[in-house]
């Protein structure tokens, strides 16, 4: 179980069991429902911006750990960042779970994530609320 | 017949490996079976020695290779104890084979008004055919629901109704490994005049079937569940209605005269098996079927059914794990629900302990809507598995039960 | 690279047995060719260390196996030079490939008065289906016809008209070797607005293949006429035009979505293949490929090239044979035909002398009629063929002609 | 090539060039056309029958050695022979070629077409010509 150590991480249980931001936000202008072909999985994120900055996003759901974890992770780091912050965010960690690579700008809790490229077919499962948020707030939710 | 299983095991050389530093535990079987030495050994001594292509080859090879194609397909009517060998279609798998139907007979026969009836529990092969051609056709898409303990309702006759001409069923769902008491419906679905189709892809590797006693209008499964090469599988359908369908695929072999503006067909089963066949994975699955023989298929059921009440037995001990479906009526496949463990996550633990299970929707969405989980985990067994394989996989899901209930409360 | 024809001969295991107490030799490669040892080995090896079922699956076997068969995929793009992986498409042959586009481009967009265009020279595989969707759509059906000598008629642009929405061309004739000049006809099909697709079951084995070069639509050819296992086919198709179309065959793994009452569609290529593929078939076209181009697909063409001239030239000792096709733009296919001996009487004398030839219409029937036969014998080369070969099989040819015309002067 | 010459006896690579009762009968009153999908090969057999006895027949059509030579031993064997006579040479007949097995009232012209049952894919074109011919005597026709 070593290698599947790296993968989950504790803190990666940790949040499966406890996601964090998982709530709705009522009302709020950008809602995406992004869904996982691969296991039948689905998210919703919930966003709302001001000035193009993230004020509040959440996220709800069904979803493994790796997913969970990540769509915690991801709205806690976006929330109060702007656009821009969010997009190369999202392009670092993109590269992060397809590759391995890291660069300097990432943020740590980003790196517990790491060992996903190593299982391609749970790379998905990391990059589904990514990819959910981003349609998001370019309001280009391919579900709606 | 005592049942050796670990000479049997011998026969079976993908088993013999590790698999993230554990001895691989293959459960499987439900996806796709591992294939047996001697099918292995068919395919490549056919291309070895005899390779050609198949009918009007006047030259020695060819003759060799249409007749070892065609002694494939008297295995396989008598295996499944068909009257006739022109019943016997070779597709690539049960879901042409369904589609087939669809096309050929559904598309042509069915009318708007008319009912397809199929169930709750069906695979995603045996249903999305089906509302295709109620989208072509104009008619209807009724299901027989289940229970909550994962069978079909037993007042499944209501479903049926004046409508109803064409029924989808399987004969055990690859997710619950419950078995429908089919021959039961086929006679019904005849006194209400509709055709019937059983989706066999679970229970001919398993269990013997018997088309004739059945009595059913089409069945259909995999070679690749059954010890088989992939890209091999069956259509059984009844002479007299098969030669009332037009042909699915067009092209060589299943024409018998050819102009530039019109053609006409060739005999069965040939009319449906438009260009070169998979000849060498039709000979594999004879031979596959010879080894399923040499055991005997009812030693295979009854050594899995004692298996699977074992595991049944053992998965009792998990306190925190629902295991879908009844103990009886049942075949050797075990999805289970964990509340803790997401069934991905499941998957992905026991991998790291070499065991081989699958987690998702099993191609089976609107199953996994109707047990309300998006997902199960799922090991399937076959004849090569043993005690001490699931005492390993029970055990392995008791320390990821712990991993992710007693180990992670929140600090 | 110089052509060591024995040395690769050693790859073929077939090729060392005796047929009727003489030596094989097999000049039947237009019908199927041989599959070399690592071919074999590559569908072995799979199945007895990676076999699982693909796509969704967490555990180790199954990402081999995924990967293994993605693999391949990425190796078909790269032979044919295509843009992208999600264009290729892996069906059963290239029969499938054909009826996939008819069903699913064919019956969806073409209409009542449109019309289709084809050759005369093409395979069965290559009208049958299109003859269907002109009987379901309505459209109409045209041919470019042929010259005497076996080749497209220079004029072929007058065959092409306003209301010619699809063209469905060979780009070698499997009984004429004639090889059509189908990057001209693509560019001129697309100036007509016509979406073309081209049939390459004889080419791609034979010849460098660009499908961005050649910019056809769709392009379809076998595996097992280029080394590779039985039962896996290949289609090409540009990915705006196979996202626009509907899928074909319904079932698990092309969908993304589905409910009791209606499905949504995977991303392509799964789109297009329903059900479990047949892996180990295609990871075998993968070996197939990497074996020809590790003896590089110009070299094989040019020697391909010579040995058919050689062949030709042979040919000329026999007056009362006729070679069909010319001596330029051709394949290394002769089909040849004698006012004395029947195409099957000839066959029969050949396998007689361990030669494998075919003699029919070579699912050719309008061909035939054109060329005024009902049949013709085939001899069909590929690269693991030899000058030896070639002077046995005329050597024999001369005896089979004294044994009818001379021997048999009526007593 | 001895195997080959029981296939291909003497007398049927004769007949394939000088095949016998090769000709049309205007008006006969059965008249059948057979077709061999296997090669594309076909047959016409024209006979006329007076008080159940084939009063004369013939053939046309295009065939190999084996055909041809089959079509001319049955028109010259069935030619002023009973129904039922002919019926039960049809029997004999389809068993010869079928399982290489004989019977004491077969006639020895036939014999030399025993050969074919070694080879499954040529029975067709022996026994082409006799189906053809029965189809016709019976008015059951096919392709009329
Ligand atoms: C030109 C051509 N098209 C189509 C086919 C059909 O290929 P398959 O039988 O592999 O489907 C063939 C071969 O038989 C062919 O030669
Ligand atoms: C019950 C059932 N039906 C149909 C199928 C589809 O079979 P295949 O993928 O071999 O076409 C399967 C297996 O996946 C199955 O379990
Ligand atoms: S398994 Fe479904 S999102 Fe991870
Ligand atoms: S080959 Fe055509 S009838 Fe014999």
């Amino acid at each position: 179980m070593e290698n599947l150590r790296e993968l989950y991480q504790q803190i990666i249980i940790e949040y499966s069991q406890k996601p964090r931001n998982f709530r709705t936000i009522e009302n709020a202008e950008h809602e995406c429902h992004g869904h996982n072909p691969l296991c039948g999985d689905d998210v919703t994120i919930y966003a709302t911006i001001e000035n193009d900055i993230v004020k509040d996003i959440s996220f709800m759901g069904s979803g493994c750990a790796i997913s969970k974890a990540s769509a915690s992770i991801m709205t806690t780091l976006v929330k109060g960042k702007s656009l821009d912050a969010v997009q190369s965010m999202f392009d670092g960690f993109h590269n992060l779970i397809t590759t391995g690579e890291t660069n300097e700008d990432m943020s740590s809790k980003l790196l517990v994530l790491g060992g996903v490229h190593k299982y391609p077919v749970r790379v998905k499962c990391a990059i589904l609320p990514w990819h959910t948020m981003m349609n998001g707030l370019k309001n280009e939710c391919p579900d709606n | 017949m005592t049942f050796d299983v670990d000479k049997i095991r011998n026969d079976f050389p993908v088993l013999f490996q590790s698999s993230r530093g554990k001895p691989l535990i293959y459960l499987d079987n439900a996806a796709t079976t591992q294939r047996p030495k001697s099918v292995i050994k068919a395919v490549s001594s056919f291309y070895e020695n005899d390779n050609a292509n198949i009918h009007r080859s006047v030259y020695e090879l060819g003759e060799r290779a249409t007749i070892k194609y065609e002694d494939a397909r008297v295995k396989v009517q008598k295996f499944i104890n068909a009257e006739k060998s022109a019943s016997i279609i070779f597709t690539k798998g049960t879901t042409e084979s369904i589609n087939l139907v669809a096309y050929a007979y559904g598309r042509t026969f069915l009318k708007p008004g008319d009912e397809i009836l199929y169930s709750e529990m069906e695979h995603h092969s045996n249903i999305v055919p089906w509302q295709q051609v109620a989208e072509t056709t104009g008619c209807q898409l009724k299901y027989i629901p289940i229970t909550d303990d994962g069978t079909l309702v037993e007042d499944w006759r209501n479903y049926f109704s004046e409508k109803t001409k064409f029924v989808a069923i399987t004969h055990q769902s690859n997710v619950l490994g419950s078995i429908n008491p089919v021959k039961d419906i086929i006679t019904y679905a005849h006194d209400k005049g509709a055709k019937i189709l059983i989706d066999a892809a679970q229970s001919v590797p398993h269990m013997s079937v018997d088309v004739q006693n059945l009595g059913c209008d089409f069945l259909v499964f995999s070679g690749h569940k059954m010890l088989a090469p992939t890209g091999v599988g069956v259509l059984y359908g009844k002479t007299d209605i098969l030669n009332a369908m037009p042909p699915f695929l067009f092209g060589g072999d299943m024409i018998s005269q050819v102009g530039l503006q019109s053609s006409k067909w060739n005999d069965l089963p040939h009319k449906f098996e438009a260009g070169t066949p998979n000849i060498a994975q039709v000979i594999g699955l004879g031979a596959a079927i010879d080894y399923i023989n040499e055991l005997g298929i009812d030693s295979i059921h009854q050594y899995e059914h004692e298996l699977t009440q074992y595991a049944l037995s053992k998965f009792e001990e998990l306190d925190t794990i629902k295991v879908f479906g009844t103990r009886e009526n049942r075949g050797a496949i075990l999805s289970f629900h964990s509340e803790f463990v997401h069934p991905h996550d499941m998957a992905q633990f026991l991998d790291a302990d070499g065991i081989a299970v699958r987690a998702g929707h099993h191609c089976a969405q609107p199953l996994m809507e109707r047990l309300r989980v998006p997902a199960t985990t799922r090991a399937s067994l076959y004849f090569y598995n043993t005690r001490e394989e699931i005492d390993i996989l029970v055990n392995s899901i008791k320390n990821i039960l712990k991993i992710f209930s007693v180990e992670s409360q929140p600090k």
